[in-house]
């Protein structure tokens, strides 16, 4: 492995061990196995929202509208599945197949009319927001299909069934960032949208490709998330749109594109998610735990980046460049 | 005579890559010194140092005597070094003036760019050095690289430096402007200031330079008097083995097949009526002054800009309005392009991914990508276009200018097109490699390829095309074949009318 | 054409709004909208809601633009108790009625219907505290940072509790008013304590039950709010024992019914109003801090709707009209 | 062997004489065409802002008064404060969250440490731009020294300074001088302070793009390599960009105050994403180095006229937050077309 190259990525694993640590000194409970395997439940939540925006971002991209994709997938199945689970088996892929077709809208928007992605995705995250308060009327929605809830906090052989289903996404992920022609000419258009034209590469279906997954997923885990919770409430977006970005950025991706990788974004989903479990444990004032918050990032993500500096001076290899980069 | 610049066993190594392990340099005021070597050896970084962009690991250097070890590059202008920087240090969204003027406006009292005095002392400058007529006011990113490399020297300048580094200001000129440039470097140094030169083109230097030092691998092998010289001496220096012959044999290897026809080919008003047929197994050369209609030609025939006329690809009707429509493997067109920071190369990438991007189906078995395939494609291009880099992972953007051309050349290469769009495809490529790159374009166009040929360099032309055809003014002027294909003629061709009108 | 009701004209009110993204306030519009289609209102009121997003700023934008429409009342949910105070000061200046309610301001010249923030809390600390005899640790819900009412709910419990000194409050968590938080703040404080004896959420509650067999600790008494969810979970879940507030989604419906009720010359007796609901309890038992408040039982068909909506904030109706389950539902 | 011939045919033609120009003269209607697409980023949004202002027109009495514009500038005036220092960043190739957070510090600063005593007032106003100032630069310092992404820098200080403002108000709540909401109010000319204080920050705009920093801003924004190469600071500039964003936010803030009259610990948050959205709605690429103030100023009257649009329409209420995401998205989508198509018949 190309040590440089992943500079970003494994600052962000190195940061996420770095809080690991700093959690087990305040609270030893959190390394217990419980605790970890629900903060990697909440982690995953997260990670699955941020797989698409993942994608997105290294295009070149921003998604603003996972919040009301996923509200909307999430209050749609309920509403449909009306707490049975058999209706699962056609309302599940729809509703995916809706995330999608959203997703896509934002793409060609973005692809073909040139919107500047960040209104394209806000304005589509307003429209969604208001279309499912006319078509459902604001309702609330039925509790939770009991398979639904299976897949968010149920058990195989004591394994959460959702860390499966994420891994599955994550190794998907992966591959399709690194293996596969599309994930290719993602980065290049990210990288340079002209150069990657001059180059053939198809840059409208990618683009408009990676805004789909990123619907897709949000959709997906908005249904994950009516199963965590037993029910789809309004609002429940709402958190996902910071963390989603952040994720990905602290997973080592530039916000405008062209770097960064999902094996980077899971640590950035589980460097959020330690953080906000931990917090609560320092007794804090919610002012003091904002300025935590704030530090924590800073300093863990400073430290790790220190900690690889000092390593690639050690490489011969890869020395620090004066100067901005060209 | 004292030298006014002295440097010694300046070293920089960037991670494991050394670029300068032991360069001695020492020139004085009022020559014109060149500075040569094969791409990666070293030149460009040696000027940045100079120019206080890069620090250098060791040695030391002294200007007018007293030691030099610029900081920034601010502090080498107060120095008086004015580099104009192979890369070109120019900002695309502002204007030409803004860019010349940079850092140094004319400011009013209340600390504000004076409009006036800025465009009064850019008109002053382009009069006083007989600039091309260039539009002070555009934004800079509507110019051509041509353009553009004219506007970095004008920045370079307005210091009125005592240290004027042209590294290879004269890649992307074409003849008018290069004979322009030489008579300016001339008259400054002249004027008593010293001209660092670095070319890859051997007659310029020739023709200017008092004095020449040759950099191999990033150390200095020779140093010399150009009077007191010949060439052949000079290349064997700076390639460390000796050379043969820069043009290859020509021999005819052109069929009657078609493999490229336009007809009444034109875009919007800057190309007009082109009726042109590039046989399969000719190099067909494309000339012109700057700014005629051969970017365009280039540019459309590759799909980018909209294009009017009919193309004839392989003998059946092509519609291309986009490069994926362009390049469709073998059957298709494939293409150099002008602007390759832009245009050319992902420069935070690697030279892999560049290399590949066009040709990722070629390593793809059943959607995934296989390493090793990808891993072949990619060694043997840097072989066969010996590309300097570290590693194949290396990034594109810190390759030497040279390096970086050729990973452009190999990115076509690659594609498999067997319609080349070779847009000045020699820029800043060394004597060596320049061989063996013509070379290479014979043996592909005996091997059955089309090769569509445009050179800044009209001797490229006249000795590597089987004919050449003249733009002016948006129109063919002239296809000159044989005896008639000379730089004169193409001057003619080019030139004459224009002057007439 | 509605029969014309009674006496009386039609008074042009505006309801601005600042938030639409959860249950509760889709309720209340819901039932603002329901409530001036029924006696007594119907056909007193030309109702106009205004929704914004949730910035101050834009609510104070579209307090202007209904200011220059010069209707007889504003009623305002508002997005901060005091930005919104010079802009409603001009609408009052303008000879405009103001109503705030729900999230009231603080302007001297607005009228206030809420829930009585000072009372709920103490009820449900003295709850809690009793029910664990008077010693243990909990849990304390900070709510959403830098919300008002959050602020309210946790002083309001941190001073009964502090009566008790055997009770130690261990953690606070931030449920932002939302499931999924209260649940994974509730779990993230598990893991850091092994002992609980009571959780005090200002949200559902039901979080806190989940987040508590998830970790599968055994139950703990918990206090939350009034939703149909939480009173199910209460109902159906073995040995859970619960305290809900109300706070009730039918203040809109209290807020106009005051408004045309001014318009009309009856003078209100006190410009702060409170409104109470009954506290439901799986255990309901009299509050001495408080010993007129109602407590209802939690039961199953009475006050826990298996076929009604989770999300349904109880109780529906004020007993001045009828506004069916449905309705308030949506359904 | 046969090394470059040199150039000895030109010799006696140009040597002497001028070299032609580079490229063939272009007629004057491409000139025309190349310096309107040179500003079509800014004409663009402003034929969007009259398109909305003719449909707001028609639909209410009396838009365009001086009572309208007063009472616009003061609706969209924070949001341009907090934008101007966004769009000097973006400029500049980065983006600044902790606007947000310098926002909300700045409200609950004034609203606990003004007083009545307008000496100390004053004091605490400069104190607060000055804070701004300060804690931006040292966003500049940290995105530099610790080469991290501006984005990560400024989530975490933004995070620091609203947890910062909460420590010092916990909810909103506080006090301001009386004198001091009057700010909005008061008219002279029978224009509002706001729409003074509007041209006031033209005027600066006006002399600060002239400016050497301003130049050099746009010139980092647009090629970073360059602008080092030129003798740009990369540490000068980002504290400077960001020292001025925090300046404007602190701006923002005070302004904000006059309106509401009270300090808040969470009112800035509302204005991160609208800054962003008002200055690439005005034309300026989040990959820095095109545009200018005057966009973003259009870009946010056009998000505070789509309010008013949706207001006067009279959609019903669910149907307010989908008709305003209707109105952005078909303005946005047919300048981008249009400035699209622009683009294509020039290149
Ligand atoms: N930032 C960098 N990181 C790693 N290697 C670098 C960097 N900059 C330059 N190099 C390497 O240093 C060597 C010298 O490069 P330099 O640009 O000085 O060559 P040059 O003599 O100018 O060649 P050319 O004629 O092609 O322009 C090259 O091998 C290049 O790859
Ligand atoms: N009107 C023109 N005249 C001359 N050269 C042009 C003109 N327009 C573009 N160019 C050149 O063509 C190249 C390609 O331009 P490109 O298609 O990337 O878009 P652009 O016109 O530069 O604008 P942008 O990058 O903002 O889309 C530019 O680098 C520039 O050198
Ligand atoms: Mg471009
Ligand atoms: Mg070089």
């Amino acid at each position: 492995m190309n040590i440089r190259r992943h500079r970003a990525i494994l600052l962000a694993y190195l940061g996420m061990i770095i809080l690991l640590l700093l959690t087990s000194v305040v609270a030893p409970g959190f390394l217990s196995a419980t605790h970890l395997r629900s903060t990697a439940v909440l982690a995953a939540f997260i990670g699955i929202v941020a797989l698409g925006q993942t994608f997105v971002i290294i295009g070149g991209g921003i998604d603003l509208s996972v919040p009301w994709v996923l509200n909307s997938a999430a209050v749609l199945m309920t509403l449909l599945a009306n707490s049975q689970d058999a209706p699962l088996l056609w309302i599940v892929p729809m509703l995916l197949a809706a995330g999608a077709l959203v997703g896509m809208i934002n793409g060609l928007g973005v692809a073909i009319f040139g919107v500047p992605p960040i209104i394209m995705t806000l304005a589509v995250n307003v429209i969604l927001q208001g279309g499912i308060l006319v078509y459902t009327g604001g309702a609330p929605t039925s509790t939770a299909p009991k398979a639904i809830q299976f897949l968010a906090v149920g058990r195989i052989a004591g394994f959460p069934v959702v860390l499966i289903l994420w891994i599955v996404l994550a190794a998907f992920a992966t591959i399709l960032l690194s293996k596969t022609a599309f994930g290719r000419h993602l980065y290049a258009v990210g990288t340079s949208a002209t150069v990657a034209e001059f180059s053939g590469v198809p840059t409208l279906r990618t683009t408009v490709l990676a805004y789909t997954l990123s619907g897709f997923t949000a959709a997906l885990a908005g249904m994950l998330l009516t199963g965590y919770t037993a029910q789809a409430y309004l609002g429940m977006g709402d958190p996902y749109l910071f963390t989603s970005i952040a994720a990905v950025a602290i997973g080592g991706a530039s916000i405008l594109g062209g770097t960064g990788h999902y094996i980077g974004t899971i640590a950035g989903a589980l460097v959020l998610t330690i953080l906000t479990g931990l917090l609560p444990a320092l007794n804090l004032s919610s002012g003091a735990l904002l300025i935590v918050y704030g530090v924590v990032i800073l300093v863990t993500v400073s430290l790790a980046s220190e900690a690889l500096s000092s390593l690639f001076a050690a490489l011969p290899r890869f020395g620090r460049q004066r100067g901005p980069a060209a | 005579m004292t030298e006014l610049l002295n440097a010694t066993a300046i070293t920089k190594r960037y991670g494991g890559i050394t670029a300068l392990s032991r360069a001695d340099f020492s020139a004085r005021a009022g020559e014109v010194h060149a500075l040569l070597g094969e791409n990666g050896a070293g030149k460009s970084t040696f000027i940045q140092i100079l120019a206080g962009a890069v620090r250098p690991d060791g040695g030391t250097v002294t200007l007018a005597g007293s030691p030099y070890r610029p900081r920034d590059p601010q502090e080498a202008q107060r120095s008086g070094i004015a580099p104009v920087f192979q890369e070109l240090s120019l900002v695309p969204d502002l204007t030409v003036e803004e860019n010349i003027w940079f850092r140094h406006e004319p400011l009013s009292a209340v600390r504000t760019v004076r409009a006036r005095a800025m465009r009064e002392a850019t008109l002053e400058l382009f009069a006083r050095h007989r600039f091309p007529s260039i539009r002070p006011d555009q934004e800079l990113r509507r110019l051509t690289l041509a353009e553009r490399q004219v506007i970095e020297i004008a920045k370079a300048l307005s210091r009125d430096p005592k240290v004027l580094i042209l590294d290879e200001a004269t890649s992307a000129l074409g003849p008018q402007e290069t004979e322009w440039l030489l008579g300016l470097a001339r008259g400054l140094a002249d004027a008593g200031s010293l001209v660092i030169y670095i070319s890859h083109r051997l007659g310029e230097v020739r023709e200017i330079a008092d004095r020449i030092t040759v950099f191999r691998n990033g150390a200095t092998v020779a140093a010399y008097d150009t009077q007191a010289v010949d060439d052949e001496t000079i290349i064997t220096d700076m390639l460390g083995r000796r050379m043969d012959r820069l043009y290859p044999e020509r021999k005819k290897t052109s069929t009657d097949t078609v493999a490229l026809g336009l007809r009444g080919f034109g875009v919007d008003h800057r190309l007009s009526d082109i009726d042109l047929d590039l046989r399969e197994g000719e190099v067909l050369g494309v000339a012109g002054m700057q700014g005629h209609g051969q970017r365009e030609l280039f540019q459309a025939l590759f799909g980018i800009g909209g294009s009017r006329g009919t193309v004839d690809v392989w003998g059946k009707p092509k519609t291309i309005r986009s490069p994926r429509q362009a390049l469709t493997g073998r059957d298709g067109l494939a293409l150099v392009p002008e602007d390759r920071r832009n245009h050319g190369l992902l420069l935070a990438k690697s030279v892999r991914e560049n290399l590949t991007l066009s040709v990722i189906q070629r390593f793809t078995r059943f959607g995934i990508t296989d390493p090793r395939r990808e891993g072949a494609l990619v060694d043997e291009m840097i072989a066969t276009l010996k590309i300097k880099t570290g590693t194949p992972e290396q990034l594109a953007g810190t390759l030497s200018g040279g390096n970086q051309q050729k990973v452009i050349f190999g990115k076509m290469l690659l594609t498999e097109a067997r319609i080349l769009l070779l847009y000045d495809p020699t820029r800043g490529i060394d004597v060596g490699t320049k061989g063996e790159i013509f070379q290479l374009m014979r043996d592909l166009a005996a091997k059955g390829y089309a090769i569509l040929f445009y050179s800044s360099d009209l001797a490229e032309l006249v000795h590597v095309a089987d004919r050449v055809a003249v733009l002016r003014n948006g129109r063919l002027a002239a296809i000159l074949e044989g005896e008639q294909n000379s730089e004169r003629q193409i001057l003619r061709a080019a030139m004459l009318e224009t002057r007439a009108a | 054409a509605p029969p014309a009701m009674a006496e009386g004209k039609t008074y042009k009110i505006y309801l601005s709004n600042n938030f639409v993204g959860n249950d509760w306030r889709q309720q209340m519009l819901r039932i603002a909208e329901t409530v001036v289609k029924k006696p007594p209102l119907l056909g007193r009121v030309d109702l106009k809601i205004e929704n914004v997003e949730t910035t101050t700023q834009a609510q104070i934008n579209s307090l202007n633009n209904i200011i220059r429409t010069k209707p007889d009342a504003i009623l305002v949910d508002a997005g901060s108790p005091t930005a919104l105070n010079p802009t409603l000061e001009k609408a009052c200046a303008a000879g405009i009625l103001v109503i705030s309610f729900d999230q009231v301001v603080t302007a001297d010249c607005a009228y206030k219907v809420e829930s009585d923030w000072n009372m709920l809390p103490a009820v449900q600390a003295e709850w809690i505290a009793e029910k664990i005899g008077g010693k243990g640790k909990v849990f304390v819900d900070r709510g959403l940072a830098g919300a008002p009412i959050s602020e309210q709910l946790q002083s309001g419990f941190e001073k009964v509790l502090k009566t008790y000194p055997g009770i130690e409050i261990v953690g606070y968590f931030n449920g932002n008013y939302a499931l999924g938080p209260e649940q994974e703040g509730v779990a993230s404080l598990l893991a850091a304590h092994p002992q609980v004896d009571a959780i005090l959420t200002q949200g559902y509650g039901s979080g806190a039950i989940k987040a508590l067999q998830d970790a599968g600790r055994p139950l703990v008494p918990v206090a939350g709010g009034g939703y149909n969810s939480a009173s199910l979970v209460c109902a159906q879940t073995e040995g859970a024992q619960c305290i809900l507030e109300t706070n009730p989604a039918y203040l809109s419906a209290e807020a106009i019914k005051l408004a045309v009720d001014i318009l009309d010359g009856k003078e209100a007796k006190e410009k702060h109003i409170f409104v109470y609901g009954p506290f439901q309890s799986t255990h309901p038992a009299p509050s001495k801090l408080y010993p007129d408040v109602k407590m209802q039982q939690i039961e199953i068909g009475k006050t826990a709707f298996p076929d009604l909506a989770p999300g349904l904030s109880l109780p529906i109706s004020p007993d001045w009209v009828e506004i069916t389950p449905q309705e308030a539902a949506g359904t | 062997m046969s090394v470059a011939d040199p150039m000895s045919p030109l010799k006696m033609t140009v040597a002497t004489s001028s070299p032609s120009e580079l490229a063939h003269r272009p007629s004057r209607a491409a000139i025309w065409k190349s310096a309107l697409l040179d500003r079509a980023s800014l004409i663009i949004p402003c034929v969007m802002l009259i398109g909305l202002l003719l449909v707001y027109a028609s639909l209410r009495d009396g838009v365009f008064t001086l009572d309208e514009l007063n009472l616009d500038t003061a609706a969209a005036m924070t949001l341009i404060l907090a934008a101007t220092g966004q769009t000097i960043v973006l400029l500049r190739g980065g983006i600044d969250l902790s606007i947000g957070g310098m926002i909300s510090l700045g409200t609950v600063l004034a609203a606990t440490r003004f007083g009545t005593d307008p000496a100390q007032a004053a004091a605490w106003a400069f104190g607060i731009v000055a804070i701004g100032g300060l804690v931006g630069a040292l966003n500049g310092i940290l995105i530099t020294a610790l080469r991290l992404q501006p984005f990560l820098v400024t989530l975490a200080t933004w995070s620091i300074l609203s947890g910062t403002a909460m420590i010092i108000l916990p909810t909103d709540g506080g006090s301001l001088p009386s004198g001091w909401t009057m700010f909005g109010v008061s008219t002279k000319l029978g224009l509002s302070s706001s729409v003074w204080l509007l041209a006031v920050l033209l005027v600066f705009w006006i002399w600060f793009k002239r400016t050497r920093l301003g130049i050099a801003i746009r010139a980092t924004g647009s090629n970073e390599r360059s602008a080092f190469l030129s003798g740009v600071s990369p540490i000068g500039i980002n504290i400077a960009t960001y020292g001025l964003s925090g300046i404007f936010a602190a701006l923002a803030a005070l302004y904000l105050t006059t309106q509401t009259g009270a300090g808040s610990p969470t009112i800035g948050k509302d204005y991160i994403l609208p800054s962003v959205a008002a200055a690439v709605i005005g034309g300026i690429s989040l990959f820095g180095g095109r545009g200018g103030l005057v966009g973003t100023i259009i870009g946010a009257f056009i998000l505070t006229i789509i309010g008013n649009l949706v207001f006067v329409l009279e959609v019903s209420s669910y149907w307010q937050p989908i008709v305003s995401g209707i109105i952005l998205l078909v303005a946005v989508l047919a300048s981008s077309i249009a400035e699209k198509s622009a683009r294509r018949s020039l290149s």
